[in-house]
C-alpha cells in the first residue's frame, strides 16, 4: 500500500524534508503508521502533532487506504 | 438598535458601502463590532492596521510587552523611536492617528486565565495574535467559558495556520475549539528555543485573521469555523483541513479541569541560554570553572577583556565553529553592549542546539563598571 | 562587493538572520536591494511597510496622488491628517521612521513610458501596485526593455492575482510578461465605474506581492515567474495557473510596437457619472431642461435648495429607488458639500449602471455662492 | 461532453454566478465553447478574457476533453 505523508513546521526540520512516500503493506491504520513512523524517526517522540487522512483530521484508529495523503500536524506557537 | 454613519463616515468607508455584499448595513455591523486583540507583536499589528482602517468601532489590545530594536523587522505599527516603550499605548497612538472616530482601548497587561473573563467582558470577537502557547490555551479557555468565538493565527518559520474557533452560527451550532484540535499543551512547549521568522509571514497570516474577523462581523463569504487553514509561503501550497467538535474536551474546559494554562507560561518566555552577570562571571573566574570565553563583536573592537581564556569569534563566523564550541563544558558569550552576544548565545542556543551557552549580561560596559577592570 | 551589517542591523534583523535559508547572507542582499515600488496606494502601503521592515536596502516610490479620507479605509500608511498631502512624502516619512538604516527616495510623479527609463535606471526589481490597466501596461514595457523583473498584484472585489513577470532565473531563462497573458489593452478599460473594494484584500495581495520580492531577493522558495496565483478571498479558493511567454509579443513590445499605453491613461481616473458646476446647473434650469434634483443628504439638513423639481432620498435609501431614478431622462444629486453626493453618483452610475447621473459639484455650498440663491 | 466553467473578477458579476456546469455534445474546443458562451451570455461580448484548461492558459484552438476545468480570467484593474 502507497500513502504519502506529508509533514508540517518542526516535524519538516526532524525528519529533514518536508515529504515521505512509504510503501508498505503491514500498515493498515493510522496507529501502525505512528508506530512504524517512530521507529523510522525516533525525534519524532518527542513531539506533539496530530494525523489529518485526504485532509480531514483523524484518530489513531483510522484505516488507512492506498494512496492516501496523511498530514502530521504540529501546534505552532509563534505569533 | 440604530448605527447611523456621518458624512465623513460615508466617505472614508466609501470602497466598503459600494460593495453590494457589504454595503452600508455592512459598514454599520463593523461599526458596532467590539474586537479585543490579543497580542499586538508580529500578527497584532497587521489585525490591528486593517480592523481600524476598516471601521470596526470598538477595539480592545492586550500586550504588557515593550518594543524592542528586533520586532521592527515585521512588527509595522512601531518605529524606531518606539524602541522600550509600551506596545499597547504606541500602538493606541498611531492606530487612533489613522482613525479617529473609533474606540480604541489599550490593555498594557498579560492575558491569562485570572484576567480573561473580566477583559472578554467587553467584546464580542477575539483574535489571536499571541507568540506562545500558554496564553492560546487560556485565550481558547476563556472565550468557551465566556461563550465567544476568537480567530486563531499561528506562525512557524514560513508557515501559518488560521481558524475560527468556538463560533456559533446562525443555526445555534458551536464549532470546534482549539482543545479539539490539540487538546493539551505538550511537552513540545519545554522547548522554548528562539526560532527565527520571515517578517512578511505575520503580516500574510494577519491579513487572514483580520479577512475572518470582516466576514464574521458583516457575514459574508465562507469562514474558517471548523476547518483549519495551512498555508506554506514557500511552496504556495494551500490545504484547508476539516477539525470536528470534542463534547469531551469543551466539557473538560467548562468543568475547570485544565488549569495548567498558567504553569506554561513561565516557559514560553524563558531562553534556551543562560544570562550571566558580571558579578557571576566573576565568581566564576575565581572558582577555576573550566569554560571559554568568547569575543563575538564584528571588527572594530574597542576594547578586549582583561582575562582569559578567549577566543574570538565574531558573530557572523560562529556557525562555523558549532562543533568546536559544543564540545567545551561550558561557554560565555560577550560583546561590547550584550546585544550583538545576546543574538550569539540565541543563534547557538536556539538555532543550533548548543546546552551550554551563557551570556554576559550588558556587556563589556557592565563588566567594566563592575569591578573597574581594565578593559584595553 | 562586500556588505556589512552593523551591530543594530544584527539586532534588527535578528529574525531573519535565526533562519537557515536566509541567515546573514540573505540579509546582506536584502540591503544591496534596490526596489522601485509603482504606486503607493491599497498595494503599495503593505509592500512598502514590510520591505521597509525587512531591510531591503534601497528602496523608490512612485506616485502622483494625494492622500483622500476614502483612501484611509485601505491605505494604512496615512492618517486622517495626511489627507490632502502627496502620498510618497507621507509614505517616505513614516517609512523612514519606521526604518533610518535604509534609503528611500519619493517620486511624486505619474509612472508612464516617458519617465519609466530613468526610474527603471536606479533599481534592480519592480513592484507593480498600480490601480490602473494603464500603468500596468507601461511597467510591463519598461521592465521588457530595460529587462528588468516586476512584480505584478491587482485586485477586483474579492479577488486578487499575483506574478512574476519578466524575470531571468538563474538558467539564464526569462520568464512570461504581463502582455503574454493579455495582449492589449481592451475596451474593457472604457468602463472605469467606481467599484468597492474589500480594504482587507490589497493588505493580502500586497504581502504576497512582498513575500515574492524576499522570495527573488534572498533565491528562497519557489517564486511566482510562469504562473499566476489567484485568490479568491470569499472561499479561500487558490488557484496557480500556467503562463508560457510569448516571444511575438516580446519583439513587439520591444520594437515599439505598443505605444497605446499613454491613451488609455486617460480613462483610467474618468468617472461613469459627470460632474457638473453650479454654472452649469444655472444654465440647466434655464433651459427648462427635462431633470429630476435630488437631495442625498442624510437627516439635520441645515438648509434647502430655492427650486423645484427636488426628491429627498438620503443616501442610504437610494438602493431603494433605484428603478426609479433609472426612469428620468436625467438625475442630479447634491448635498451640502459634494461629498455624500459624489458617494452617491458612484453608487448610482458605478454599482447600479444608472447612466445619467449627474453631480452637483461643492454642493449647496458652491450653489450658494455661485449666485447668492437664497438657501432656506 | 461535462465540462465545468470557472469565472473570475466581473464576469461573475455578468453571469451572476462564480461556476457553471456544461453538457454539451458539439462543444470539442475553446472555440466552440467560447461561442457557446456569447450566446448564452451576450454581455461577455463586451468582455476582454483568456481561458486556461486546468490550470493552464491555452489559445482558442484548444480541444476540450470530457471533465475539463475551463477557467475564464479578465484583466484585473484595481489595486
Amino acid at each position: 500500500m502507497k500513502i504519502n505523508v506529508l509533514l508540517f513546521g518542526s516535524l519538516t526540520e526532524i525528519i529533514g524534508q518536508s515529504s515521505i512516500s512509504l510503501s508498505a503493506d503491514k500498515i493498515t491504520d493510522v496507529h501502525q503508521l505512528h508506530a512504524y513512523l517512530l521507529k523510522q524517526y525516533p525525534a519524532l517522540s518527542a513531539k506533539t502533532f496530530k494525523y489529518a487522512v485526504n485532509q480531514d483530521l483523524v484518530d489513531t484508529d483510522h484505516t488507512l487506504q492506498e494512496g492516501d495523503e496523511v498530514a502530521l500536524l504540529p501546534p505552532f506557537s509563534g505569533g | 438598535m440604530t448605527t447611523n454613519l456621518s458624512t465623513q463616515e460615508l466617505e472614508r468607508y466609501q470602497k466598503h458601502i459600494l460593495l453590494p455584499e457589504i454595503g452600508l448595513s455592512g459598514q454599520k455591523k463593523l461599526k458596532e463590532a467590539k474586537v479585543l486583540v490579543v497580542g499586538a507583536g508580529g500578527l497584532g499589528c497587521p489585525v490591528l492596521l486593517y480592523l481600524v482602517s476598516a471601521g470596526v468601532g470598538s477595539i480592545g489590545i492586550v500586550d504588557d510587552d515593550i518594543v524592542s530594536l528586533s520586532n521592527l523587522q515585521r512588527q509595522v505599527l512601531y518605529t524606531a523611536d518606539s524602541v522600550g516603550k509600551s506596545k499597547v499605548e504606541t500602538a493606541k497612538n498611531s492606530l487612533q492617528a489613522i482613525n479617529p472616530e473609533i474606540t480604541i482601548r489599550a490593555y498594557a497587561e498579560k492575558f491569562s486565565l485570572e484576567n480573561a473573563a473580566q477583559l472578554l467582558q467587553e467584546y464580542d470577537l477575539i483574535i489571536d495574535c499571541t507568540d506562545n502557547l500558554a496564553t492560546r490555551y487560556a485565550i481558547n479557555d476563556a472565550c468557551i467559558r465566556a461563550d465567544k468565538p476568537f480567530i486563531y493565527g499561528s506562525i512557524h518559520r514560513y508557515e501559518g495556520q488560521v481558524a475560527v474557533f468556538n463560533y456559533t452560527d446562525a443555526q445555534g451550532n458551536t464549532g470546534p475549539s482549539y482543545r479539539c484540535l490539540f487538546p493539551e499543551a505538550a511537552h513540545e512547549i519545554a522547548n522554548c528555543a528562539e526560532t527565527g521568522v520571515l517578517g512578511v509571514l505575520p503580516g500574510m497570516i494577519g491579513m487572514y485573521q483580520a479577512l475572518e474577523a470582516i466576514k464574521l462581523i458583516t457575514s459574508i463569504g465562507k469562514n474558517l469555523s471548523g476547518k483549519l487553514l495551512l498555508i506554506d509561503t514557500l511552496t504556495y501550497t494551500q490545504r484547508i483541513l476539516t477539525v470536528k467538535r470534542n463534547e469531551e474536551e469543551i466539557r473538560k474546559v467548562k468543568e475547570g479541569e485544565y488549569t495548567n494554562a498558567k504553569a506554561i507560561q513561565a516557559c514560553a518566555s524563558e531562553a534556551s541560554y543562560k544570562n550571566i552577570t558580571p558579578e557571576e562571571l566573576h565568581q566564576l573566574i575565581e572558582s577555576q570553572s573550566e569554560f571559554i570565553l568568547v569575543d563575538v563583536r564584528e571588527g572594530n573592537r574597542m576594547g578586549n577583556i582583561d582575562f582569559e581564556p578567549n577566543m574570538t569569534i565574531p558573530f557572523t563566523h560562529l556557525p562555523g565553529y558549532i562543533d568546536e564550541l559544543d564540545q567545551e563544558p561550558m561557554v560565555v558569550v560577550y560583546c561590547q553592549t550584550g546585544r550583538t552576544s545576546t543574538m550569539a548565545a540565541q543563534l547557538l542556543a536556539g538555532d543550533y542546539g548548543l546546552a551550554n551557552i551563557y551570556n554576559l549580561s550588558g556587556g563589556l560596559i557592565a563588566w567594566q563598571q563592575r569591578n573597574g577592570a581594565l578593559v584595553k
